[in-house]
């Protein structure tokens, strides 16, 4: 495969960390198999950056992912035949896998790398960190690409038109919504339907407003069970959730739609005419369903889901969340990868496309493609808290479950309150 | 009235013409006996009047009314198929039943008509066993005992007795007999191989061949004045001898003709001057000939002897691979092969053919 | 044989009415999404397929050019352009604000304040004049309500049939079905026929094992034979995921569901034909090749048909026991890789099931030639 | 190309091969034991010798099948089913007594009864009618091959088909799913179809049977086909209307293959998964058994514990079907 | 040697015995005939032998070895089966050649037989048809024509004629005939309804009543000495008439009977001193009872004449509702239904049953 960017002759990327991984590593003949979550769109950028490496080592670098990828990376790994590298999302997986035994520690190298490299190396570090079969916690996973998720995204136009300003606090934001209500608008859009997945987004919104109400250690432990899931702070959150999303007026369609619209369809309310809603929270992901031909910052732009002006002491928390390249096969060309990955090279080729954000300071911020990601990038490296999307970190069968039908059983009339009990009901169950 | 009348009706399978130009009317209240040899249409001829198969050409009229088009239930007939075609998933009693049951006729009345019918047909022990369990000629009174359930203005039977034995077959006969007796109102159509059913069953028989009607008249018509060489060699068991011959003079009172290669006979059937020197067919049937000392209208060497213990037959072999010439003498007679028989017959039961195979009565 | 030449009917008509409303109503989805297919992505989440057919009125959004894009005119700046672009349409209303997206006709002048007016023709053509320049970069947002006409494209099926490696993968798929197909057919009609026509103990036994085993989960045995498949592969040095492997794999799975309508339709088949065959000397062996297999193929086919959707359509199978990698990827899985991570792409998805399923349909056709009626006509006579 | 050669070549090794095994070992068993000969007393012997063998022979490669890709799966689940989350600890019924005291487990048994009770019915009816109806029309063929069609459509294509249908709006917004433009035009109100508890089971059991009446009407088709024409002209003679030739006459001489072709879709119902996972995941109150088995066996991690318990449990749903079946295959072989 | 022995076979479906304690010796060369009422019990005893049904007791041997558990092939024999049982998906050659070329023939061979057997049967024109476009006639002559061109040693025939014309019936009963003629050593087991064919084709014939053998004869000794009442009844159509009567006197040289409301008769049969006074059934057949203006045997109002051509039936009620007795005339009579007539019987051709319907001379 043709390298994007000819090495050397762009200064936005570091070739010398290119050249020197390039000299280091010799790999020639031998065979890499990565999986990964990467289709489609997403598998082409991918792709771009791995030919980087396949050019620096002379490896064969064979790239795969699957529509049950989650799925299959179970199978793999249980019947015996994993890739060398796989790269998953879900820290709750990767838990599962590594007291399986199914992952190779990555040893010191990689940890102290991370704590000393990436923005919020701490927190980075602890979700690599996992149990393995002997109990004893070790390093297995290597964060690579992060995503925002505490963005409100809307149109510049339409704010300018009715003369509404970007809110700084959580405060505003709600008044901003009531206003948009007085003004005969809808301020909202929110969609929960993602086929199987229905729900998740819900889980965002209320991990978002978790961390502008509680500290980041409640945060940790809720994600852990330590404190249950029906605690009155837990509640709190799904209430408050429940103030934008359970309220005919605030969304667009009514709360009826809420749980029916897919989540890759509601922002397009941002941009009808007359717009259905002036606001949707959603990640960084999420221009890519935007109608063709919108621009960013020109027709839409996006503001930090701001905190609560009450609550000074917790700073500007940001909900995230990423992928973690695990070696599963231990070879030298895994290994090789995992340090390629410590290279900014890595990062800049992704960062110079699309999509793609990275707590790598090293890593030059000039390179990212456009402005967005540029600003995206900005609230990454300055957030004060880094708190890792909770539904991820969750056991699967709450995170990929209970929570998300919790979430929609909530939206669809249960209140906050037994919502949260049957959720904590299941996670006693799997204990 | 007719109860049925066919004109002109034609059937072809694609290129294949099974039946052609067929007129015939059959009267109300007849049994009317359709014989042929095999392949020669008379099923086909059958489905078509119940409506099961479409007419090539031509039109069918059942009680006045053209049927053509009409669907076979409308047409108030009932049909024994040649091959059964019981329901394979009832029982012999549902079986006969069901044609009164779709009509939603009472239940008695459906029961005393099944009973009654399988009381007949002897199948009374049987009544409650699925046709799978039944040995081929329990099956076909089955299939007769439905159609007799249902007691239709025209009947059609194909081969209804070909499967029973004799004792059975005569009594089923009988059966279909009264049936008819009983009811004089109602039309039969018959398909038989039998020549004793044929005989003393029909009011008329229709004698199909290739596609064609060769002849329609009374049993006893078709016996005594066959109109041509088929019909008078399908008729009657054995079939009729066939001796070559010459007309050697011609009359209003007589035709004397001289057997190729035997003697002169006069037969007492009117002929034409232009006969004479024609060749033509001399006809007698094997229960006409009798062994005779005198002077003999044919004579030869037996080649087998059928003792059937009522009767005797003698077979003969002419020279050239003809047909065989048939005997066929009253009661035991110890004669062997290979003796030399001499045959005459009685002048009066003498059947003439022309050159066409035509009969002399009917030119 | 058309038997019955006489049933032209009021109940044809009612055939053909029902017959009607089944095939509509069971079309209905599909041709929605086959139309959906030749529309673009916009229009699919904004109106309903069945509208892409008439021409409607839709609202849209432009911007005007911006500060660079004027010119002096006689003394005033003046920025024209088109709002429709390319596509066709006959503007009837415009606005300049969100809240009021009609609130000028078509040709009106809208006043944009500090003497600045908009017009847009009915043609889409805008025309922006000011008597001072413009100067933002942005452009003027424009609302128009259009009436435009049915639009469709190819692009969808273009993308999906130019996407690299599909060539590829369809002969993959190919080469996985094909086998699996026949295999399964072959090895199940022998024990369909064993089931149904030929006496051993344990007969009843296996029949109720073969009804018992339709119900196994797929997932369920997956990982305990992927494990079996690299174990065997590690004595003997083989890759584990190799079509042969596949090809038992589906030839396992479809077995129960083979077996079990093949022995169902073998059994009804006449007795006294195959005993006719026994009598004239033929083996087993013979009978089956001989009788059985050319007297069952309604039955084989409708098999095939289902054996092969299934394999074609098989995403899961083909994935765990051949892999995800680019050279032995499947159409589907290839189709599903187009799709991005999130699984958006709606458009590539409709245009790829209509890409995929015209194999199985030429499967379906080609094979519903011997779902013949009366097979069996002239056989024995009786009921 | 020249992939297209290796592939045709691995097709025709494949196939040929499996036919091959028949052949050979047929012939071997007939080489061994010489069905044919001068002495037909020992030719029988052989023969009879033969006939204890040949059917094993037959079945040996379906068995093996059988064996290997089922039945060793089972033998794992259930021996999985008596483990933890993990598979490696022994925990004898707990995973049972979970089962039955959760609640997830009750609801999608009710659910799965509602589907077992449903979609077999509805799709062997419709099958049926399909079979039955389109054999008397001129352009049958061509309708038969439309309802076929969802059969053919890839599963994601028939879940993104079915969203488009049940696709809610708000009220007073163009309605972009059919079903609720439909009632809005009537005058009601939209609804969002897949969150309706209990009912909206029933919209997601239209797919299935939309998807398999093409699957139940091919092989009635084929059924009805085999039906000895004479008997439908003899209740044709009878009198009987069309209707009543189809309820009374064919009907019960395809009786065996209804009840297969009612006995596999429900055997399919009880593995369907698929279609909840994609419309719902299971949620509003649509889980269904083997839903809920695929998301313990591999969401997120997976507890193949319960996912094989909950398997072993609609494998034993099928027990009853089971019996019946070898009831009916008995019945038949006693007619013989 | 026996071709085909039978000891003590025995047949049930579940309780149903369908055949008990049969035995039977079959020569090499002879072609027995099978006949009985329909459900009998005929085809069942075929299939036994053709080794298609189980034997539920007894043994079965063909040429001097045990056949009871041989597969159907090895027996060497070939089976017209009642139902024709044709494989439909295959020609008319194809089906005849199947049996050929399963024993791998040479193809040269295979046409020979097909071609040479299609002749005989008339089917030449059909040979590339399928069963489902033949009639009924033609696909049973089809599955006579499988088992002429197998060549085997023993011959089942399950009522191969019974669709067919009369002329082709005679036709292929010759062929059967001659085929037996030119393979003497093939034996041949014929189940057959009709009498002809029984009677013309049997070296012996086999009478099965309910399951059991009645007698085992030759044609005439069957037609001349039947065993007992249903032999007499069964063999001749019409069947014998009965007529009840008591032993008036009895000795070496005859026995004197008197007829139930009729005179007495002096029967030329042996009797017993201790018949006197018992009753007894003395049998005449139809054909042997003449038009007498003597003492009658009979006399009686007519009730039916069935005019045959050839012969002439007159049928009798008999007061009390028994079968009706028949006389069978030669030739053609001008009787009327009503009228009176009187009959008598040659005193040798007349039979005489003790009270269990045994004969006299098998006493
Ligand atoms: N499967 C069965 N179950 C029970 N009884 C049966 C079965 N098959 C045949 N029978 C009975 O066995 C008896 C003998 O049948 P078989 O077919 O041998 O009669 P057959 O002498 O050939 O009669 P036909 O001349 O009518 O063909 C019949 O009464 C029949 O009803
Ligand atoms: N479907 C068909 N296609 C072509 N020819 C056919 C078809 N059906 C029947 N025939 C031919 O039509 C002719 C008449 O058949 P039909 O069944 O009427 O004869 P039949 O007189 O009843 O004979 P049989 O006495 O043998 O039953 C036969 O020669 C037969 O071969
Ligand atoms: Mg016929
Ligand atoms: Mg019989």
């Amino acid at each position: 495969q043709d390298l994007m960017f000819k090495p050397g002759e762009d200064a936005r990327f570091n070739w010398q960390s290119y050249d020197d991984f390039a000299a280091s590593h010799k790999l020639d003949g031998q065979t890499l198999t990565i999986f990964g979550p990467w289709r489609g769109d997403d598998q082409t950028l991918v792709e771009h950056m791995l030919a980087y490496f396949v050019a620096a080592t002379g490896a064969d670098v064979r790239y795969s992912s699957s529509e049950n990828y989650e799925q299959q990376i179970v199978i793999d790994t249980e019947a015996g035949s994993p890739p060398d590298i796989a790269i998953l999302p879900q820290p709750g997986l990767i838990a599962d896998l590594a007291r399986k035994g199914r992952l190779i520690p990555l040893g010191d190298g990689p940890r102290d790398f991370i704590e000393n490299n990436y923005a919020a190396g701490a927190s980075w570090v602890k979700l690599g960190t996992y149990e393995g079969p002997d109990a004893s916690d070790a390093f297995y996973a290597f964060p690579y690409k992060a995503d925002l998720k505490s963005l409100v995204w809307y149109s510049p136009d339409n704010f300018d038109e009715a003369g509404y300003e970007v809110p700084e606090t959580m405060e505003d934001l709600k008044a901003l919504t009531e206003q948009i209500v007085a003004d005969g608008g809808t301020p909202w859009c929110i969609g929960l339907g993602s086929g199987g997945a229905t729900g998740w987004p819900a889980t965002d919104w209320v991990e978002d407003l978790m961390l502008r109400e509680q500290p980041e250690d409640v945060y940790q432990q809720w994600t852990t069970n330590e404190i249950p899931f029906n605690d009155p702070r837990v509640v709190a959150a799904i209430e408050d959730f429940g103030w934008f999303a359970k309220n005919d007026d605030f969304v667009a369609g009514g709360v009826q739609a809420v749980g029916a619209t897919d989540f890759r369809e509601s922002p397009a309310g941002l941009f009808s005419s007359p717009p259905k809603c002036y606001l949707h929270h959603q990640a960084s992901f999420i221009p890519t369903f935007f109608p063709q031909g919108v621009e960013a910052g020109l027709d839409f732009d996006f503001f930090y889901f701001p905190p609560y002006a009450s609550k000074p002491e917790l700073g500007k928390p940001v909900l995230g969340a990423g992928t973690f390249a695990m070696i599963t096969r231990d070879t030298p060309a895994a290994r090789a990868f995992i340090e390629w990955l410590e290279t900014p090279i890595a990062h800049e080729v992704w960062m110079a496309q699309s999509g793609f954000l990275t707590p790598y300071k090293a890593a030059n911020p000039e390179a990212y493609a456009n402005d967005l990601l540029r600003a995206e990038g900005q609230i990454l490296t300055e957030a004060t808290t880094f708190g890792f999307d909770g539904s991820d970190l969750m056991p699967g069968a709450i995170g990929a479950g209970a929570f998300w039908t919790g979430m929609v059983d909530f939206v669809g009339g249960a209140s906050a309150e037994d919502a949260a009990t049957k959720i904590q009901n299941a996670w006693q169950a799997i204990k | 009235m007719s109860a049925v009348t066919l004109t002109e009706v034609s059937k072809s399978y694609g290129s294949v013409e099974v039946l052609r130009n067929i007129n015939l009317d059959i009267e109300k209240g007849e049994l009317v006996v359709f014989v042929g040899p095999s392949g020669c249409g008379k099923s086909t001829l059958l489905r078509m009047i119940a409506g099961l198969e479409k007419i090539s050409g031509g039109t069918l009229e059942i009680g006045g009314a053209r049927m053509n088009e009409v669907p076979p239930a409308q047409r108030g007939i009932a049909m024994v198929f040649q091959s059964y075609a019981l329901y394979p998933h009832m029982t012999v009693r549902d079986n006969m039943a069901f044609g009164m049951k779709i009509a939603k006729r009472p239940k008695g009345e459906i029961d005393k008509a099944v009973e009654n019918a399988a009381r007949i047909l002897q199948l009374t022990p049987y009544l409650d066993r699925l046709p799978k369990a039944l040995s081929g000629g329990q099956r076909q009174r089955v299939a007769i005992g439905r159609a007799i359930v249902r007691d239709p203005k025209v009947f059609l039977f194909d081969e209804p007795l070909s499967n029973l034995d004799a004792a059975l077959r005569v009594a089923t006969r009988i059966e279909i007999a009264q049936l008819k007796d009983n009811m004089p109102e109602s039309t039969m159509i018959y398909v038989t191989h039998d020549q004793v059913e044929a005989m003393t069953l029909a009011s008329r028989i229709v004698v199909l061949h290739g596609g064609d009607i060769e002849q329609v008249g009374t049993p006893l018509e078709l016996y005594e004045r066959p109109a041509n060489v088929f019909v008078a060699r399908f008729i009657g068991s054995p079939a009729m001898n066939m001796f070559p011959a010459r007309v050697t003079a011609a009359g209003p009172d007589g035709t004397t003709v001289e057997i190729e290669g035997g003697g002169a006979v006069a037969v007492p059937i009117p002929g034409r001057a232009e006969d004479v020197g024609s060749v033509v067919k001399l006809g007698v049937r094997p229960e006409d000939l009798t062994l005779t000392d005198g002077p003999a209208l044919y004579s030869g060497e037996i080649s087998i002897v059928e003792a059937l213990g009522e009767t005797t037959l003698l077979y003969f072999t002419p020279e050239g691979g003809a047909d065989p010439i048939i005997a066929k003498l009253p009661g035991i007679h110890r004669l062997g092969r290979g003796q030399t028989a001499r045959l005459s017959a009685d002048p009066a039961k003498l059947h003439l053919f022309d050159a066409e195979e035509k009969s002399y009565l009917y030119r | 044989m058309e038997a019955t030449p006489a049933t032209k009917s009021p109940l044809t008509l009612v055939t053909h009415l029902t017959v009607l409303l089944l095939v509509a109503l069971w079309t209905l989805p599909t041709a929605g999404l086959f139309i959906s297919s030749l529309r673009d992505k916009d229009q699919l989440a904004v109106s309903g397929w069945w509208t892409a057919l008439s021409s409607s009125s839709q609202s849209l959004q432009g911007r005007t050019g911006a500060a660079p894009d004027q010119k002096e005119e006689n003394g005033v700046y003046v920025i024209t352009g088109n709002l429709l672009g390319d596509t066709a349409g006959r503007v009837s209303a415009f606005g300049t604000t969100s809240r009021e997206p009609e609130a000028y006709e078509a040709g009106a002048a809208a006043d944009l304040g500090d003497g600045a007016t908009l017009t847009v023709g009915e043609d889409g053509a805008y025309r922006l004049e000011s008597p001072v320049p413009f100067e933002s970069k942005r452009g003027q947002r424009v609302f128009v309500t259009a009436e435009q006409p049915p639009r469709f494209t190819l692009d969808n099926y273009r993308e999906v049939l130019r996407s690299e490696g599909i060539g590829r993968s369809f002969v993959n798929s190919l080469t996985v079905a094909v086998p699996a197909t026949i295999i399964p057919i072959l090895i199940a009609a022998f024990a369909a026929y064993a089931l149904a026509w030929m006496e051993f103990p344990g007969r009843a036994l296996l029949i109720a094992a073969v009804v018992g085993l339709l119900v196994v989960p797929l997932q369920m045995s997956l990982i305990p034979l992927l494990r079996l498949y690299n174990g065997v592969a590690e004595v003997f040095g083989v890759p584990a995921k190799t079509y042969l492997g596949i090809w038992l794999a589906h030839t396992g799975f479809g077995m129960p569901l083979a077996i079990y309508l093949l022995r169902n339709y073998m059994a009804g088949l006449p007795r006294e034909v195959l005993e006719s065959a026994r009598v004239d000397g033929a083996s087993d062996f013979e009978i089956f090749t001989k009788i059985i297999l050319p007297l069952s193929f309604p039955a084989l086919a409708s098999f095939a048909i289902f054996q092969f959707l299934w394999v074609w359509n098989d995403l899961l199978v083909a994935i765990v026991f051949l892999g995800a990698q680019d050279e032995s990827l499947v159409l589907t899985g290839r189709l599903v890789n187009l799709l991005g991570s999130r699984g958006g792409n709606w458009e590539i998805l409709t245009a790829s099931a209509f890409i995929t399923i015209v194999v199985p349909l030429l499967v379906f056709f080609t094979l519903q030639r011997y779902l013949v009626r009366g097979l069996l006509a002239g056989s024995v006579k009786g009921g | 190309m020249q992939q297209l050669f290796w592939a045709l070549g691995t097709v025709v090794i494949g196939v040929v091969g499996c036919a091959g095994y028949f052949y050979v070992s047929n012939l071997v068993l007939d080489t061994l034991l010489p069905g044919r000969g001068p002495d037909p007393v020992r030719a029988g012997r052989n023969i009879n010798r033969a006939n204890l063998i040949r059917p094993w022979l037959f079945l040996a490669p379906a068995i093996l099948a059988l064996g290997i890709y089922l039945v060793y799966p089972v033998i794992e689940s259930v021996w999985l089913s008596l483990h933890d989350r993990s598979g490696q600890n022994f925990v004898g019924l707990s995973n049972y007594v979970w089962m039955l005291n959760d609640p997830g487990f009750r609801e999608s048994m009710f659910n799965n009864m509602l589907w077992l009770l449903v979609v077999p019915a509805a799709a062997t009816g419709f099958g049926l009618a399909a079979a039955a109806l389109t054999d008397r029309i001129w352009w049958g063929n061509i309708a038969k091959s439309l309802i076929f069609m969802p059969m053919a459509i890839s599963f994601v294509g028939a879940s993104v088909i079915w969203k488009f249908i049940y696709d809610y709006r708000a009220p007073g917004e163009p309605q972009i799913g059919i079903l609720n433009a439909l009632v809005t035009w009537f005058g009601g109100d939209p609804q969002a179809w897949l969150t309706i508890p209990f009912w909206n089971n029933f919209f997601l059991m239209v797919i299935l049977v939309w998807i398999q009446t093409g699957f139940a009407m091919v092989i009635l088709s084929a059924a009805l086909r085999g039906i000895p024409e004479e008997t439908v002209e003899a209740a044709v003679l009878d009198g009987a209307n069309p209707i009543q030739i189809f309820f009374r006459i064919k009907m019960p001489q395809i009786w065996g293959t209804i009840a297969v072709v009612w006995t596999t879709i429900t055997i399919l119902v009880l593995k369907v998964f698929d279609i909840v996972l994609a419309m719902t995941n299971g949620q509003w109150r649509t889980q269904v058994l083997a839903n809920l088995m695929f998301d313990w066996m591999f969401r997120g991690g997976g507890d193949f514990g319960r996912g094989a318990a909950i398997a072993v449990v609609i494998m034993v749903l099928v027990i009853p079907i089971m019996v019946w079946n070898i009831r009916r295959a008995n019945a038949e072989m006693k007619g013989h």
